[in-house]
């Protein structure tokens, strides 16, 4: 049952990464690139790491998402 | 085009790389050398019931009080590579209207945000979480409040205050582990208590308070330098 | 004692307090910055101390209280005490450089400086795998932020550069961390290293991951291109930070981890190092950025060290004391460089010719500049001495000609930079100011320098018996150099006689070194006489002149190769600085020393193999060598060729001589090439005589030394400029001491030794005197002087004695060479060597008649009608030089008597016999003094009978000549000189067809076309360079482990 | 070592001998010149009138101390020659003061007049003594390659550069003349002598159309004399030298004149034969043939 | 599963570099790094994984029932470290992405090549 969750996750992520690598529009990459994030807090989970989900969470989907945005929004008022 | 095959080509490398790191991988049966050694003593040792909590204040601790630099450097860097000081904030600059529903909505759920971390990484060493988490979450309720509240200024010094307490506290906590137990940030400078108590585990969770304090505040400051970066004067 | 653990806890204290100095106490925060810095570098220097004054265990640091593998620790020994101790140096003085830096950018710039100085300690200091990598971000993180205290496009970019690949290399590195830990179970890198994963085809990819990442925090060639633009654009404060400290943190953290895979792995940290070293210095040569170019040298002996540390199981236990010599020596310099660059603040190296405004700065950089190629008394020489011999030792010749090589490559960019510095005529000087600050810090830099490399000079082998009294006397006349000329002349002639004295007893007993010793200490006395016709202070000259007699008398004194090698550079600095003096001296000096490291290290690789033969560190051991003894003994000939300009090797010499100062031309004419010709003879007499390889060698340097004899006279005989002229003809001249020593014959070396004092007479004179000429009438140009026969009859009377004795014309003493050297020919044998030889010397004429008829016959000119005689300062040792002529000619068996009884016991059978004053050989006979009397008196005869029968002559006027009909006006019209030899030049200018010039000109062009081509990967795109880091990864992995 | 008086007489009776003898011989060639052009040419006593007539010359012109020296310097070369070369063989009178230096000694004090007479010119200020000179020089150079090939083969064949020696090597008739042992040596040293004497075609030094003033013209009077002196003396001394290494020597005054005059005639002979040479010419003339020629002598003897 | 979870990690850490070496807009280059990051971490916390057990955090002080009842607790550690580090290197990337936005005003990172040789 995990297993098959796992593979699922997995494979989620990478097409997030693929997303948030390849798509034209920044904001969407960077919530594509929260999300891998994401899936990899449950991996952790499944990994029986509770603290690391945890964190990756709050950090790494996150806090990073936020500046992500927060820069892109700085670039973006400046080209406007 | 070429290039991008060339990259593929040297991807592929890495590949074969990651690919052998691959079988060298083989699982575990049982725990190593050092994790048995953490299984077997650290809850008596340390006295924190979270395993990983006693590695990353105590056992490693030293770790620990180098990525509360690295967070300390970044915020710094920040600040001054996009020359945030406070005489560049302006006082009255025009305030960018905030929807009414956000700013009442942050007056009443920042101070349950800050609550929130505080008990993280208060309980780091009894649950999952501790400093890390419980910072960011600190800093996600400074981020409210800089989007509801435009004049975050006013908090700037409080940040700098916690910052700057919070890490000289770690490090003074550090120096008592040497002054008063075995070495530099040993937990043991007040006594371990009982097992799975909130006032526990030595100092573990005044450091993990420090940390989270400092992580939030320094975590506060890089979002903030950022919102503030606008101001610099080209 | 204060624990090494307060290092980190104050510097993280008092950074993280800064935040609260508020307004009001701004201003206190720079100074607690330092005071912290001061705080680190006590702690560690107390360490230091304690460990090198007290035998005592390593010092332990148990941080949370358990012992490891469970926590972390680290780790404070002699080795720690001392890589801590030089990173707070150089963070202190860093942080005083930066003073004002710092100090505008505000107090986070503060907390990031010491963090980032604190991080380097804590990764000098730890014994945990994964608490390294945490601080080396911690680093790098903060050196991303440094580079930015210089706000321009050009640092952002560097660092964003640095930060992505740094990114990926760290990761790399956690991720071999990771690994590490699982196959070992540990983080403790003590654990690690025990477990022993180099061992198993498993485990070994982890020890890949390490090291490629470790060694790629090197910035190894050419994966670097992000670390260069670091050095490039950051501010040279930073850039002197990063070179000195956070490389020499990463150097320890590499030597730390040296041991994980095992022997192999050492010698793929070795190889990389060694293509470091020699790739980045070749891409140097072709860089004019002043930051970019340190930062390719900075490289470039980075790698040299990773090589050291590679090559650790070889070097054994010299290798602390080689990496560390060469370390101090890259520490301080390159530390030292970056702050004067930031001084200067020159886009171009050329700028840096504003330097010449301040002598100091000069000083400064000359020091620098040779501590970092390894001139004594630098630690770097001892260290790449040590290096050279324990290699030797081991027979790994590739590493020493890797060596060798990459130093001689980094040559060429330093002392083209010097060069520029000293000499170059440029527009655009950059107009800069000294604060305090700024230069405190050089000249601690420096002063270590001087200080460590004496403090080390006993801790060689052999390095203890080092003279350092004549480099005292060289220090002293530094700090009179303000006085003026005829004070500091006086004192260093007075010097050079009082060392005679005080030699004197020494050589008594060894009269081939007594014979030298006179040819430097008179000959040095003569030509410094000459000094005292200039006039002001003459800044520099006096300490680079004694600097180079230091290093001639130490040739003569030292008795072990070490010694020798020490006072060779001695001297060649020394002369370097005097040749580069002249007005257009700036290639010649420059070529100059090219050849001269060259041939340096040519010399070195062959005391090398001297050393490997019989572990003898004496001269002594040259008569020795059992290991490749034809390759160290061509290679040590062509190491001493270099100074005696033989053919192929002498390019340099002209313009350097000709160029030269007017009395310096004699000095390193006359007697500076005598320190090749003593060489040689010491080389000669130890080689083996009865070897194939021996016997073979001495056959081609014989030819080699006739045909540098044609070359050398029959470029002489082209030539218009009097000095280049003077310099062709002792090229010639040492083309014959080459060949007659060659001979190997007891008349051979007589004849070599005769035309060895001849030279040195004869072309003292003749320097000083057309030197003077040259200086009188300013001009070079022998086509535009003549007739000053009337002006400077003294003059003329000590050119015509010194052509004389150039041509071997009897009666005088370059008869006696000639004889001798007809006899050794004979006797041995080579009789076509023997014919070009007479050849050359008969084309000898045709410069010699060119030389004297130019200047002193023919037709005065218009504008030399006031000229009046030279100084007598240049006409007294000249006629001091030519009563030496006298004597020899007329006694030469004085001379040759001792010096044949010297030699005598070096070869079988003593060929020439004395009866009286005449001298015989199985095949002829001379008898100089007989001669003498005979010419002498024919000739009063003859003179007096044309006197009688001309009792009446008049004089007529200069142009009382009749001309195609009529009489000239002009003296220009008259005066046959320029290209007088063009029938001659159209029938054999083919022999002086500049084939060698062109030769090493391909070579230069070649070597700098390679390093453009190379240096193309540099594109300045920074995924360009993320993708090197990650190519260098996978074709490292393909070698060190695909199974190729 | 003989240092006496009387030694210096006898010298000085030899180099008396010898300046007749030169002075004939000269004017007898010019007289054997002339006849193959068809004229009567001088007669035989003209060089003595010359002589005579140059000595006491009223008019005396110096340009200065060099130009007064270079003639005592010329004739000094050829005294010199005469004083170190045996000129009669076996007896010690007439071997003059050649004890005191050996076969390099006479090849090197060549120079010695060349030089000084070189210098004296130069200061004359005339253009054309230093291009007369540069080209003298440069011919010079190659002129003695062969000669020095020649020198280094007989010194290899007799193992000695003593001139008695050499002689006494040659005295077992004529088949034991070096001309027979070693006829290349001798081939290269004879052509070799064809440019030491200057005549045609190696005159391009003196070129006596081209340049009829310069040298002569700027020395007149005494010093004309004295050049004059020293030719005679130094063609005679030259001609010994070859006579001793190649011909036997001489072992009277008579043979002595016999040898010199043919081998005086040799160069004379050529001469009428020959067009001139330009310098680079006759430079790489003697490089060419004489030169293998006398490598070929060595080679014969390793 | 400890191995899906690797070889997520490695594929990420893959797809992360072809980001970082292949985008040409500087934003999607920190993304990959943020990625590539992710990768690393899943890979560390899977290398200390043990199959079957839980996580490690003990009720009660046992040690022998304790060593068998856990996963590695070490990788977990670390891993929380290494993301704090990766925030703090994305941040001042993101920082010096938007200096540099703000020197040539563009993301390209063609626009950015200065310095060289």
């Amino acid at each position: 049952m995990f297993v098959v969750i796992a593979i699922f996750i997995g494979v989620a992520s990478l097409i997030g990464g693929y997303i948030a690598i390849h798509h034209e529009d920044l904001s969407v990459a960077i919530i594509a690139s929260g999300l891998v994030s994401l899936f990899a807090s449950i991996i952790f989970l499944l990994l029986a790491a509770p603290d690391v989900a945890m964190t990756e969470a709050a950090i790494g989907s996150g806090l990073t998402t936020l500046i992500f945005f927060y820069v892109l929004n700085k670039i973006r008022q400046r080209n406007d | 085009m070429i290039k991008k095959w060339i990259i593929l080509g040297i991807l592929a490398g890495m590949g074969l790389i990651f690919f052998d790191l691959f079988s060298a991988f083989r699982g575990n049966e049982t725990l190593g050398k050092t994790a048995d050694y953490y299984a077997r003593h650290g809850a008596e040792e340390v006295g924190a019931s979270n395993i990983v909590t006693a590695i990353v204040v105590t056992y490693r601790g030293f770790d620990t009080l180098g990525e509360v630099t690295i967070l300390f450097l970044t915020a710094a860097i920040i600040s001054f590579v996009l020359k945030i000081r406070q005489e560049d904030i302006l006082p009255n600059r025009p305030i960018r209207i905030t929807s009414e529903l956000l700013d009442s909505a942050s007056q009443v759920i920042v101070p349950v945000i800050f609550m929130v971390g505080i008990y993280i990484f208060v309980n780091g060493h009894l649950t999952p979480g501790g400093g890390f988490p419980g910072g960011a979450v600190i800093a996600s309720g400074v981020l409210l409040m800089i989007l509801s509240n435009p004049n975050f200024s006013v908090s700037h010094k409080v940040i700098a205050w916690v910052e700057s307490i919070s890490g000289v506290g770690f490090v003074l906590l550090g120096v008592m582990g040497i002054l008063f137990a075995g070495g530099f940030l040993d937990n043991r400078v007040l006594g371990l208590g009982d097992f799975g108590k909130l006032f526990s585990a030595g100092i573990i969770p005044f450091i993990y308070s420090f940390i989270g304090l400092k992580v939030g505040a320094e975590l506060s400051n890089i979002l903030g330098a950022i919102s503030h970066a606008q101001n610099e004067k080209n | 004692m204060v624990g090494p653990i307060y290092i980190i806890a104050v510097a993280l204290g008092l950074a993280f307090v800064m935040g609260l100095f508020g307004k009001s106490l701004k201003n206190l925060s720079e100074w607690a910055m330092l005071a912290g810095l001061g705080f680190m570098t006590f702690v560690s220097g107390q360490w230091l101390l304690e460990f090198m004054n007290n035998t005592r265990a390593v010092e332990t640091i148990f941080t949370a209280g358990f012992k490891p593998p469970y926590s972390i620790n680290l780790q404070m020994g002699i080795q720690e005490a001392f890589f801590t101790f030089i990173i707070n140096v150089v963070g202190l003085l860093g942080g005083i450089y930066l003073f004002k830096d710092l100090k505008q950018t505000g107090p986070n710039a503060m907390m990031v400086f010491l963090v980032f100085v604190m991080s380097l300690n804590v990764v000098v200091m730890t014994r945990d795998m994964f608490n390294l990598f945490v601080f080396l971000e911690v680093g790098s993180i903060a050196t991303a932020g440094l580079i930015l205290l210089n706000n321009n496009g050009n640092a952002l970019q560097a660092g964003m550069k640095y930060l992505i690949a740094t990114g990926i290399i760290s990761s790399i590195l956690l991720v071999g961390i990771i690994y590490a830990y699982y196959f070992s179970g540990s983080l403790n890198i003590d654990d690690i290293l025990a477990a022993n994963l180099g061992a198993s085809k498993v485990t070994v990819i982890a020890v890949f991951l390490i090291y490629v990442s470790v060694l790629l925090e090197l910035k190894p060639f050419p994966a670097n291109g992000w670390g260069i633009d670091v050095y490039t654009a950051a501010n040279p404060g930073i850039g002197a930070l990063v070179s000195a400290a956070s490389a020499s943190a990463s150097l320890f953290v590499l030597y730390k981890l040296a041991s994980l895979g095992g022997a192999e792995w050492l010698n793929y940290i070795a190889i990389i190092g060694g293509i470091t070293f020699v790739g980045s210095n070749l891409i140097g040569t072709k860089q004019e950025s002043p930051n970019r170019l340190l930062g390719y040298s900075s490289i470039g002996q980075i790698g040299l060290l990773t090589m050291i540390v590679g090559l650790s199981n070889i070097l054994g236990e010299k290798m602390i004391f080689i990496a560390s010599g060469i370390l101090i020596s890259h520490y301080a310099a390159k530390a030292g460089l970056f702050w004067l660059s930031g001084i200067i603040n020159a886009k171009d190296i050329k700028g840096w010719a504003a330097l010449r405004k301040s002598p100091f700065l000069l000083f400064l950089f000359g020091t620098f500049v040779f501590a970092l190629i390894g001139f004594p008394p630098f630690p770097s020489f001892f260290g790449k001495w040590e290096l050279i011999m324990t290699l030797a030792t081991g027979g790994h010749w590739a590493w020493m000609v890797t060596i060798l090589v990459g130093s001689f490559i980094e040559g060429i960019y330093l002392f083209r930079w010097l060069g520029y510095a000293i000499k170059l005529d440029h527009d655009e000087l950059p107009d800069f100011k000294i604060e305090w600050n700024k230069i405190f810090p050089v000249w601690i830099m420096a002063i270590v320098l001087y200080a460590v490399g004496v403090y080390v000079s006993p801790l060689t082998e052999g390095g203890m018996f080092i003279n350092y009294l004549p480099l005292m006397f060289v220090l002293f006349l530094f700090a009179i150099d303000f006085l003026p000329i005829y004070i500091k002349n006086t004192v260093s002639i007075g010097g050079i006689i009082w060392y005679m004295f005080h030699i004197y007893p020494v050589l008594e007993n060894d009269l081939l070194r007594l014979i030298f010793a006179g040819i430097f200490l008179i000959g040095g006395v003569l030509t410094l006489m000459a000094g005292y016709n200039k006039k002001g202070t003459r800044k520099g000259f006096y300490p680079m002149a004694m600097m180079m007699y230091a290093g001639l008398i130490g040739i003569i004194e030292s008795s072990s190769m070490l010694e020798f090698f020490f006072s060779w550079e001695l001297m060649t600095a020394g002369s370097y600085f005097l040749i580069i003096r002249g007005k257009r001296s700036l290639p010649h000096g420059y070529s100059y020393m090219l050849f001269s490291i060259g041939g340096a290290y040519a010399i070195l690789f062959g005391f090398g193999l001297a050393f490997a033969s019989g572990f003898d560190t004496s001269l002594a051991a040259l008569g020795d060598i059992n290991i490749l003894p034809t390759l160290a003994y061509s290679l040590l000939a062509v190491g001493f060729m270099t100074k005696t300009a033989s053919l192929g090797l002498h390019i340099w010499l002209p313009g350097a001589h000709g160029e030269a100062e007017s009395d310096v031309s004699p000095m390193v004419s006359a007697i500076l090439l005598k320190a090749g010709v003593f060489g040689l003879m010491l080389l000669f007499l130890y080689m083996d005589r009865a070897s194939a390889g021996a016997n073979n060698l001495w056959y081609v340097l014989g030819w080699v030394g006739a045909l540098t004899t044609l070359v050398g006279n029959m470029s002489a005989a082209f030539q218009e400029d009097a000095k280049r002229l003077l310099a062709y003809s002792s090229i010639a001249q040492l083309g014959y001491i080459l060949f007659a020593l060659s001979i190997m014959t007891h008349l051979g070396w007589l004849a070599g030794f005769t035309y060895t004092i001849n030279h040195f007479l004869f072309k003292a004179i003749l320097f000083l005197v057309v030197g003077g000429i040259v200086v009188k009438l300013g001009t070079h140009n022998m086509y535009e002087m003549g007739g000053m026969i009337k002006k400077m009859p003294f003059s003329f009377i000590a050119v015509l004695i010194s052509i004389i004795v150039i041509g071997g014309i009897p009666p005088l003493s370059g008869f006696a060479g000639k004889w001798l050297f007809y006899n050794a020919i004979l006797e041995k044998g080579w009789y076509f060597q023997g014919a070009l030889i007479f050849f050359s010397g008969i084309v000898a004429f045709l410069y010699l008649y060119k030389l004297i008829h130019s200047i002193f016959l023919g037709q005065l000119k218009d504008n030399h009608r006031t000229v009046k005689e030279i100084s007598a300062w240049i006409l007294v040792p000249s006629y001091i030089l030519i009563i030496g002529i006298m004597i020899f000619s007329a006694f030469p068996h004085w001379i040759l008597k001792p010096i044949e009884t010297m030699i005598a016991p070096y070869f079988s059978s003593q060929a020439l016999m004395w009866d009286g004053t005449k001298a015989l050989t199985s095949y002829g006979y001379w008898d100089g003094t007989t001669i003498m009397i005979v010419v002498g008196t024919a000739f009063v005869l003859l003179l007096t009978w044309l006197i009688v029968l001309s009792a009446k002559a008049k004089k007529i006027e200069q142009f009382n000549i009749v001309f195609a009909a009529e009489r000239p006006f002009r003296p220009e019209t008259t005066h046959v000189s320029y290209n007088i030899y063009a029938g001659y030049k159209k029938a054999l200018g083919f022999v002086v067809a500049p084939g060698i010039t062109i030769f090493w000109n391909v070579v230069s062009t070649f070597v700098l076309e390679v390093a453009n081509w190379f240096r193309r990967i540099y594109s300045g795109n920074m995924q360009n360079y993320a993708l090197h880091v990650v190519l260098y990864i996978v074709v490292f992995y393909l070698i060190a482990l695909g199974g190729f | 070592m003989d240092y006496s008086i009387t030694k210096f007489l006898w010298t000085l009776l030899g180099l008396f001998i010898v300046t007749n003898w030169g002075m004939l011989m000269s004017s007898t060639m010019r007289r054997i010149n002339a006849r193959v052009s068809g004229r009567i040419g001088i007669p035989w006593y003209q060089p003595w009138i010359d002589l005579v007539k140059l000595y006491s010359l009223r008019t005396q012109l110096t340009h200065g101390t060099m130009f007064y020296i270079g003639p005592v310097f010329r004739l000094m070369g050829g005294v010199g020659m005469f004083l170190f070369i045996p000129m009669v063989y076996g007896n010690p009178i007439w071997s003059n003061y050649s004890f005191s230096g050996d076969l390099v000694l006479i090849l090197y004090f060549q120079f010695f007049g060349m030089l000084g007479m070189a210098l004296g010119a130069s200061e004359g200020g005339q253009p054309y003594s230093a291009i007369g000179i540069s080209r003298g020089l440069s011919q010079f150079t190659t002129i003695e390659v062969p000669m020095t090939l020649a020198v280094i083969s007989l010194a290899i064949q007799y193992q000695t550069l003593s001139i008695s020696e050499i002689v006494a090597a040659q005295q077992g008739g004529i088949t034991t003349w070096t001309m027979w042992t070693n006829p290349f040596a001798t081939v290269a040293a004879m052509l070799s002598l064809l440019g030491a004497f200057g005549h045609s075609p190696f005159n391009l030094v003196k070129a006596p159309n081209e340049i009829p003033i310069g040298p002569p013209t700027e020395y007149h009077g005494t010093f004309l004399g004295v050049l004059r002196t020293n030719g005679a003396i130094l063609h005679v001394a030259e001609a010994a030298l070859f006579m001793n290494l190649f011909f036997g020597g001489a072992g009277s005054w008579f043979e002595l004149i016999i040898k010199t005059f043919l081998i005086y005639f040799w160069s004379v002979f050529v001469g009428t034969v020959f067009p001139r040479f330009r310098i680079e010419q006759s430079v790489r003339w003697f490089l060419k043939v004489p030169t293998i020629i006398g490598i070929i002598a060595i080679i014969l003897f390793l | 599963m400890e191995y899906i979870a690797i070889s997520t990690g490695f594929a990420l850490m893959l797809l992360g570099l072809w980001g970082i070496l292949s985008q040409k807009n500087l934003i999607k280059i920190v993304l990959g790094f943020t990625i590539f990051d992710t990768g690393i971490n899943i890979v560390m916390v899977s290398i200390g994984y043990v199959k079957g057990k839980a996580a490690p955090i003990l009720d009660v002080i046992n040690a022998s029932e304790a060593a068998n009842k856990i996963v590695d607790p070490v990788p977990q550690a670390l891993v929380l470290t290494a993301i704090v580090i990766g925030l703090g290197v994305t941040a001042l990337m993101l920082v010096y992405v938007l200096k540099l936005h703000r020197e040539k005003n563009s993301l390209d990172i063609n626009s950015f090549k200065d310095l060289k040789w």
